[in-house]
């Protein structure tokens, strides 16, 4: 197994080496000068040399590529030309925000879709089965700063429940966490109920669940001992991978609940053109979602023995 | 049975290391967040009374170093912070703030400045003397500190700073400099502390602002969120307030409800309809004079704007009544140049607003354009721009000219315009309380970096340096308003119309005062 | 049974869709104001017997710019699904049946848009490309490629296996040949399936994008913009981004529901 | 025999697989195929035997050049397959056809019968889509499917028409060498005996030659000129019918053979049951592959591996003993029912 997860990082050094060096050049294409951007249009030619000077910026491409990732390799992401401070720095201080949501978010999620997801499975084609599965192909539907938009509206504007600044002062943590969550919650609740529900619907055509009830067996415990306990392996392995894809969407919501994650860090680079905080920021975001496909991939083959030894 | 329960167990096992993985990541991350800003403090006010005013906008300079601040508007914490030699009045006199008095020598190379004792510097960096002031003003020819204020103080005119004794300053001058005491009174002359830059070096400076003003730096994270609390040896009158807390909220839709709902004091509106808005709800409006024009600029290098007639033919199609009626909603005016008139040297009344489209269309075909001809209109893709745009496009449309909208990122818009490509542009300009920059972009050197709109005419450029060369500030005035008259015939730049915006308090807030540099001071401010 | 709620979940999808592409052809018949120009003297009016879904800030009809709106919107994202199902499909095929070298190239260019979180790489593609509606094809559709990639590669390795397969190359039949003739023709039906899917996310993307401020440029009218005019009055004048928003999100419940259908019909195990 | 008059002769043909296991790095290596060397005559059927995961497939695949061999060289009418350039080697698969085991899968479902038969024909060019459809209908005619079914699709045929169908489309290019790959092993019994009487009919006409693979003895009798035997990817035995069952020379043959079941009721068989385990493929042993199994083994056999000797009138044993034993299958095993 050892050998297994090793295996996998290795292959993930490549990913990540890909991802620095595509972010490099991509966000050199985009048109405006980082110099031009922080100094605005009133800059005068000379300003902007100074500048450009300052950052390294008139270096041919190639030389600035060198110089950056050789700082790469050895971890250093570089100063931020709009932050004033090291990149590192910057990503460490937002980046448990974006973590928590993200985390907190998925974890909340799948529990209660793992409810719902049975319900609609015991049910099957009655009224509660076709209620949840619209409801949650529904909220898979909705655009996540919709829902944030209208959660902000309703509890904080109308009920006055949270703070609409949700970084404001004097204002406690999960005061500051319900809104974000919330909305998070109807998305991945919706994105699991629909894996449960498929997930038990297979189960229950397998054989062991007709020999456990032939047995005699209580249904609940069929239901919760075998059914959910070999459902729960697609579920895992779901929630892991929307955990990655959770990262996306705290982006969107960290704009509508001024949440100060490295969702907002990033585009507030992109508009300044701060190419080291863009690069740091996208390399981090990339290692976070390689990490959690990996730690999904090892949960999966723990979880389920027989992955593990085909090691696919 | 019993090896199906292992398995089970197994499982559940897993699931409950997946959701406690989830929330320590969570976990950990929950108490790192407490220290990074939105500290679980009690109430809003502290205990004791604390008075705390809450102020938001919508972007700051994310450096505290003085060499980096590249506008007075966007100004916001750091007046409390810094402090100049000269305090800039709204009728562009200066007054004393650092310098209790200065004189000039008879022949104007010579500027003696008496400095005010006992003005002590943040975080006991012990008290301000000549020296400071004369590191201050050279800091920004030293090229690594990568000033850009150089050019807008006028170093290069500068031979010599002498510092007789610790409260005493003369500059010693190359040509005499009519506007020498107002660019001490800009925020590109603020007083920094020798001793906190050999303490803290450049790194220091950028992240935490020491300065002599009425309010000291307290911490905060770049871009999200800066606190200033009142600094207890200020030499001047102490404030009222006890702390300033300052809020960056990039969605001004987020700024309203958070207003609405109390949570803020003092928030800055650009929405014309919104401030009526807040108008009629009863709470204090504030309107900032801008040093912002909001104008067309055409590039008079490129086809078809090459031809004077077809220039001539926009000035005609472009209606600025209409600007000032729907979108101004009358608080704006006409500028009638291309200097805001707020600026010294503006001249205000010479461009006449002539709309009528069947002249324009009739130039356009003496131009050789009879069916109409096909422009493209480049403009930022921000909430300020998009409806004058609209209204350009619209106008102009019934004057024959068919204009494409080219409304890009920022960063997109400067490539065009500085490159000297894009044919026609919209743009808030800002120009700063001294015209000379502005006037000067325009001649012929700057082409294209600057002088985006492609004028390099001689006679321009000879009346401008006349007018940088006056000894005296009638002969300055003069030569700026020939030269200004001279540039508004070439018909290159059409102002659409003077551009404020206002600060909006809630009603228990006074005494914010606007002082001449066009940003908000809270040395008097009050939370009632 | 299982067909039944799959038919139902399949009609459903197809209606919404079908109403959706309705309007989007006949925007002409179903609008009466002009749906760009400028009227700002009743901007942000309430819904009226006159404007169904009242102004928006600039003073037009919403559900003018709604409707027209659909147009450039559906179109972006068939157009963004489009790229992404035949640069998907192409190198998962080859992939799948080369393997080798190829596979393992490709495979680790695959892991790297899958590293980004799909808006962040709409993003800065959007960006670098610069804001036209060709390049949100690209700026959409680039990021949806992991997605048709695995499918095909997966199909393509199983069917590469079969025996028909073997036997056309026996015949002398050239790689590609093969793989365009054998191969493709029997991974197309699983492409089908996640293409609603993939349709879902690229209007999803494209809404998102305008919410951000970096989707399609001013002048053209689409859903993602309509939202990010409609924001700043979000909670004075809710109806711009409430309309778009619903529009936006009924399309992507189609799809869905398409997708649903589609997936328990051809999928036997379910 | 002389030396040129056979159609495709295999030299030292080798073919190993490397696998890389999930427990670490070390990847393991597999031999399938191992030194195998053998002639077929032109107008023979050469038939091939050996348990299923013997190499057989691997074999015909590596014969045909369909996967590279490891090692060794196939020489079809006097040239080398592995130094021809890829051009010259897809013309020469014109001539070398297989027709596969399963019927079901080998037919591409979603193209038309017509489509599949002539895809031989349109991958080489051969004329235009009139002549096309002439030398279909033909080809069905010769392999008695009704010329109706031309528009049809695979899933309206039986498992007897499809194997049809695929022969069909392996005589479209009128090729000189057919690989039957266990060709009627997925038929029921009835329908085999008519494929396998079509194969001997189209051979007369034709002049073809085959290479007939499968795991079924009594089918290879019925059909082949001359058989080998296959064990753990190495020839053991190879001989003409008749003189394989008569004078069988290696142990395995004799084990293999015995398994037969007799048709005559008046005789019972007793099945010469193979003790021992079966070599694992990833670590090969020393000496002869079948030592750990054979009743007859002894010290030479565990250290040298027997080479394939020539025991006169063209039958081959790799055995060190082979000769020395009494390997009869009528006395060995065979005794009057009481």
């Amino acid at each position: 197994m050892g050998s297994y997860v090793l295996k996998r990082f290795l292959s993930a050094v490549p990913t990540v080496i890909g991802v620095f060096v595509v972010v490099f050049f991509v966000i050199r294409m985009i048109p405006g000068d980082p110099a031009v951007s922080m100094l605005g249009s009133g800059a005068t030619e000379a300003q902007i040399q100074v500048y450009r000077v300052k950052y390294g910026l008139d270096a041919p491409l190639p030389v600035q590529f060198g110089i950056a990732f050789r700082n790469f390799l050895t971890g250093d992401l570089g100063d931020s030309i709009s932050l004033y401070k090291p990149v590192r720095e910057a990503i460490m201080e937002r980046l448990p925000g974006t973590v928590q949501l993200a985390g907190l978010g998925v974890v909340a999620g799948g529990i209660l879709a793992v409810f719902l997801g049975v319900a609609a499975a015991v049910f099957r084609g009655k009224w509660p089965d076709l209620l949840l599965t619209s409801l949650s192909s529904l909220g898979m539907s909705l655009p996540t700063f919709y829902i944030g938009l209208w959660v902000l509206m309703i509890f904080a504007r109308k009920l006055g429940v949270i703070p609409v600044l949700s970084n404001a002062r004097g204002v406690s943590y999960w005061q500051s966490m319900f809104g974000p969550l919330l909305t998070m919650v109807v998305g991945e609740t919706s994105l699991l109920t629909r894996t449960t529900r498929s997930s038990m619907l297979e189960i229950f055509n397998e054989d062991f669940i007709r020999t456990a009830r032939a047995k005699g067996l209580p249904e609940k415990w069929v239901m919760f001992r075998h059914a959910l306990g070999n459902a729960m392996i697609p579920i895992i392995t779901v929630t892991g991978y929307n955990l990655a894809t959770a990262f996306g969407g705290a982006i969107v919501l960290e704009a509508v609940f001024t949440r100060n994650g490295i969702g907002s860090l990033l585009i507030g680079a992109i508009n300044a053109r701060d190419y080291p905080l863009i690069q740091g920021a996208a390399v981090v975001i990339a290692m976070l979602m390689i990490l959690v496909n990996i730690m999904t991939d090892i949960i999966y083959g723990f979880a389920d023995p027989r992955i593990r030894v085909s090691g696919e | 049975m019993q090896r199906q329960n292992k398995k089970i167990n197994k499982l559940l096992g897993f699931l409950a290391v997946f959701a406690v993985l989830g929330l320590a990541l969570s976990g950990c991350g929950g108490n790192s967040a407490e220290s990074g800003g939105n500290a679980p403090v009690s109430a809003d006010a502290a205990p004791g009374g604390e008075k705390v005013l809450r102020v938001a906008r919508d972007w700051e300079d994310t450096s505290w170093d003085p060499v980096t601040f590249t506008g007075a508007a966007q100004l916001a914490l750091t007046p409390q912070i810094f402090e100049t030699l000269c305090k800039l009045e709204t009728d562009g006199s200066s007054s004393p703030l650092l310098a209790e008095s200065w004189e000039m020598s008879p022949d104007g190379l010579a500027y003696t400045f008496h400095l005010r004792r006992g003005a002590q510097f943040h975080q006991g960096y012990g008290e301000m003397t000549s020296e400071d002031v004369k590191f201050s003003f050279e800091r920004n020819l030293d090229p690594d500190t990568g000033s850009i204020h150089a050019e807008t103080l006028n170093l290069s005119n500068v031979t010599s700073i002498e510092t007789p004794d610790p409260y005493t300053v003369v500059f010693n001058l190359a040509s005499p400099d009519v506007d020498f005491i107002t660019r001490c009174s800009q925020y590109s002359s603020i007083i920094v502390s020798r001793a906190a830059f050999d303490a803290i070096g450049l790194e220091g400076f950028a992240s935490t602002p020491v300065g002599t003003g009425p309010f000291a730096y307290d911490g905060g994270t770049p871009g999200v969120k800066t606190e200033a609390v009142r600094f207890a040896d200020y030499w001047g009158a102490a404030p009222k307030l006890d702390r300033i807390v300052y809020t960056i909220i990039t969605d001004s839709n987020v700024i309203y409800s958070a207003f609405e709902n109390g949570e803020l004091d003092v928030i800055f509106v650009y929405y014309q309809d919104k401030v009526n808005e807040y108008e009629a709800q009863g709470y204090s409006i504030n309107y900032i004079p801008s040093d912002q024009l909001l104008y067309v600029g055409l590039n008079a290098q490129l086809d078809p704007w090459t031809d004077m007639k077809v220039r001539e033919a926009f000035f005609h199609a472009v209606d600025p009544q209409y600007f000032l009626d729907e979108l101004f909603y009358g608080n704006e005016t006409f500028p009638g140049g291309y200097i805001p008139p707020i600026s010294k040297y503006a001249l205000t009344d010479y461009l006449k607003p002539g709309y009528d489209p069947a002249r324009a269309k009739a130039l356009l075909a003496e131009a050789g354009y009879p069916d109409g001809v096909d422009v493209t209109l480049w403009c930022v893709n921000d909430e300020l721009s998009t409806a004058p745009s609209l209204i350009v496009q619209s106008q102009l449309k019934e004057s024959g000219f068919n204009v494409e909208l080219q409304m890009v990122d920022f960063g997109v818009f400067i490539d065009q315009v500085r490159g000297g490509t894009a044919g026609m542009w919209l743009l808030y300009n800002s120009t700063p309380p001294l015209a000379d920059d502005t006037i000067n972009r325009y001649t012929s050197d700057f082409y294209p970096g600057s002088n985006w709109v492609g004028v390099t005419d001689p006679v321009y450029d000879a009346l401008v340096a006349e007018g940088l060369d006056a000894s005296t500030e009638e002969e300055k005035t003069a030569a700026f308003e020939e030269a200004q008259r001279y540039f508004l015939d070439l018909k290159a730049l059409y102002p659409i119309s003077t551009y404020g915006y206002h600060f909006i308090t809630q009603p228990n807030v006074t005494g914010a005062k606007l002082w001449g540099d066009l940003a908000l001071h809270l040395n008097e401010a009050d939370v009632g | 049974m299982r067909t039944l709620l799959s038919n139902k979940f399949i009609m459903l999808g197809g209606a919404m869709i079908l109403a959706m592409l309705l309007i989007a052809l006949f925007a002409p018949l179903l609008t009466v104001y002009p749906y760009d120009g400028l009227d700002l003297a009743n901007k942000n009016q309430a819904p009226s017997l006159e404007h169904m879904m009242g102004t928006d800030p600039y003073g037009r009809d919403v559900w003018c710019r709604v409707v027209y709106g659909s147009r450039v919107s559906l179109m972006v994202s068939f157009a963004a699904v489009g790229v992404a199902v035949v640069c998907g499909s192409v190198l998962g095929i080859v992939s799948g049946y080369l393997k080798g070298g190829f596979d393992l190239a490709a495979g680790r260019l695959i892991d790297i848009m899958m590293a980004f979180p799909s808006l962040l790489l709409s993003m800065i593609i959007g960006v670098a490309l610069g804001p036209s509606t060709r390049n949100m094809c690209l700026s959409i559709g680039i990021p949806l490629i992991p997605i048709f990639y695995r499918v095909a590669r997966g199909a393509a390795l199983s069917v590469g296996e079969r025996t028909f397969v073997i036997a056309s190359e026996s015949m002398g039949s050239g790689r590609f040949r093969t793989m365009f003739r054998h191969v493709l023709p029997n991974v197309l039906p699983q492409i089908f399936v996640v293409l609603s899917m993939g349709m879902g996310g690229s209007i999803l993307a494209e809404a998102s994008l305008g919410f951000l401020g970096l989707g399609i440029p001013q002048p053209t009218p689409s859903w993602g913009l309509i939202v990010n005019e409609g924001k700043p009055y979000m909670f004075t004048a809710p109806w711009t981004t409430g309309f778009s928003g619903a529009f936006i999100a009924l399309t992507i419940w189609g799809f869905n529901l398409l997708g649903d259908g589609l997936r328990d019909h051809l999928d036997p195990r379910v | 025999m002389a030396d040129n008059d056979y159609l495709i002769r295999l030299e030292g043909l080798t073919k190993t697989f490397s696998i890389n296991s999930s427990r670490g790095f070390r990847s393991a290596r597999l031999t399938a195929v191992n030194d195998v060397s053998f002639d077929i005559r032109r107008g023979e059927v050469f038939g091939l035997v050996g348990e299923s995961g013997c190499g057989k497939s691997t074999l015909y695949k590596a014969a045909l050049r369909l996967i590279e061999a490891s090692s060794g060289s196939v020489y079809y009418q006097g040239r080398n397959l592995y130094e021809m350039s890829f051009r010259e080697l897809m013309k020469v698969r014109r001539e070398m056809q297989v027709v596969f085991q399963d019927p079901y899968d080998s037919l591409n479902p979603r193209m038309t019968l017509e489509e599949l038969a002539a895809e031989p024909l349109r991958i080489h060019k051969y004329g235009g889509r009139a002549r096309r459809l002439a030398r279909t209908e033909e080809l069905f005619a010769a392999v008695g499917l009704p010329v109706q079914l031309i528009k049809g699709y695979p899933h309206q045929l039986s498992g007897g028409q499809r194997q049809r169908l695929c022969i069909a489309r392996a005589l479209s290019l009128s090729p000189e060498f057919i690989v039957c790959d266990e060709a009627v092993s997925a038929l029921d019994v009835s329908i085999q005996a008519q494929i396998l009487n079509l194969l001997l009919d189209l051979k007369e006409q034709m002049g073809l030659t085959y290479l007939f693979i499968s795991h079924n003895l009594s089918v290879v009798r019925f059909v082949s000129d001359r058989i080998g035997v296959m064990y753990f990817g190495r020839l053991v035995e190879l001989a003409g019918k008749d003189e394989l069952f008569d004078h069988i020379l290696h142990p395995y043959t004799y084990a293999l053979l015995s398994a037969v079941p007799e048709p005559d009721p008046g005789w019972i068989r007793k099945y010469a049951v193979l003790q021992g385990s079966v070599p694992s493929m990833l670590r090969p042993q020393a000496g002869c592959v079948f030592h750990s199994r054979c009743p007859h083994g002894d010290r030479l056999c565990t250290q040298t591996p027997p080479e394939l000797r020539d025991f006169g009138g063209g039958h081959y044993a790799a055995c060190h003993k082979a000769g020395e034993l009494n390997l009869s299958l009528d006395t060995g095993c065979l005794a009057e029912k009481g």
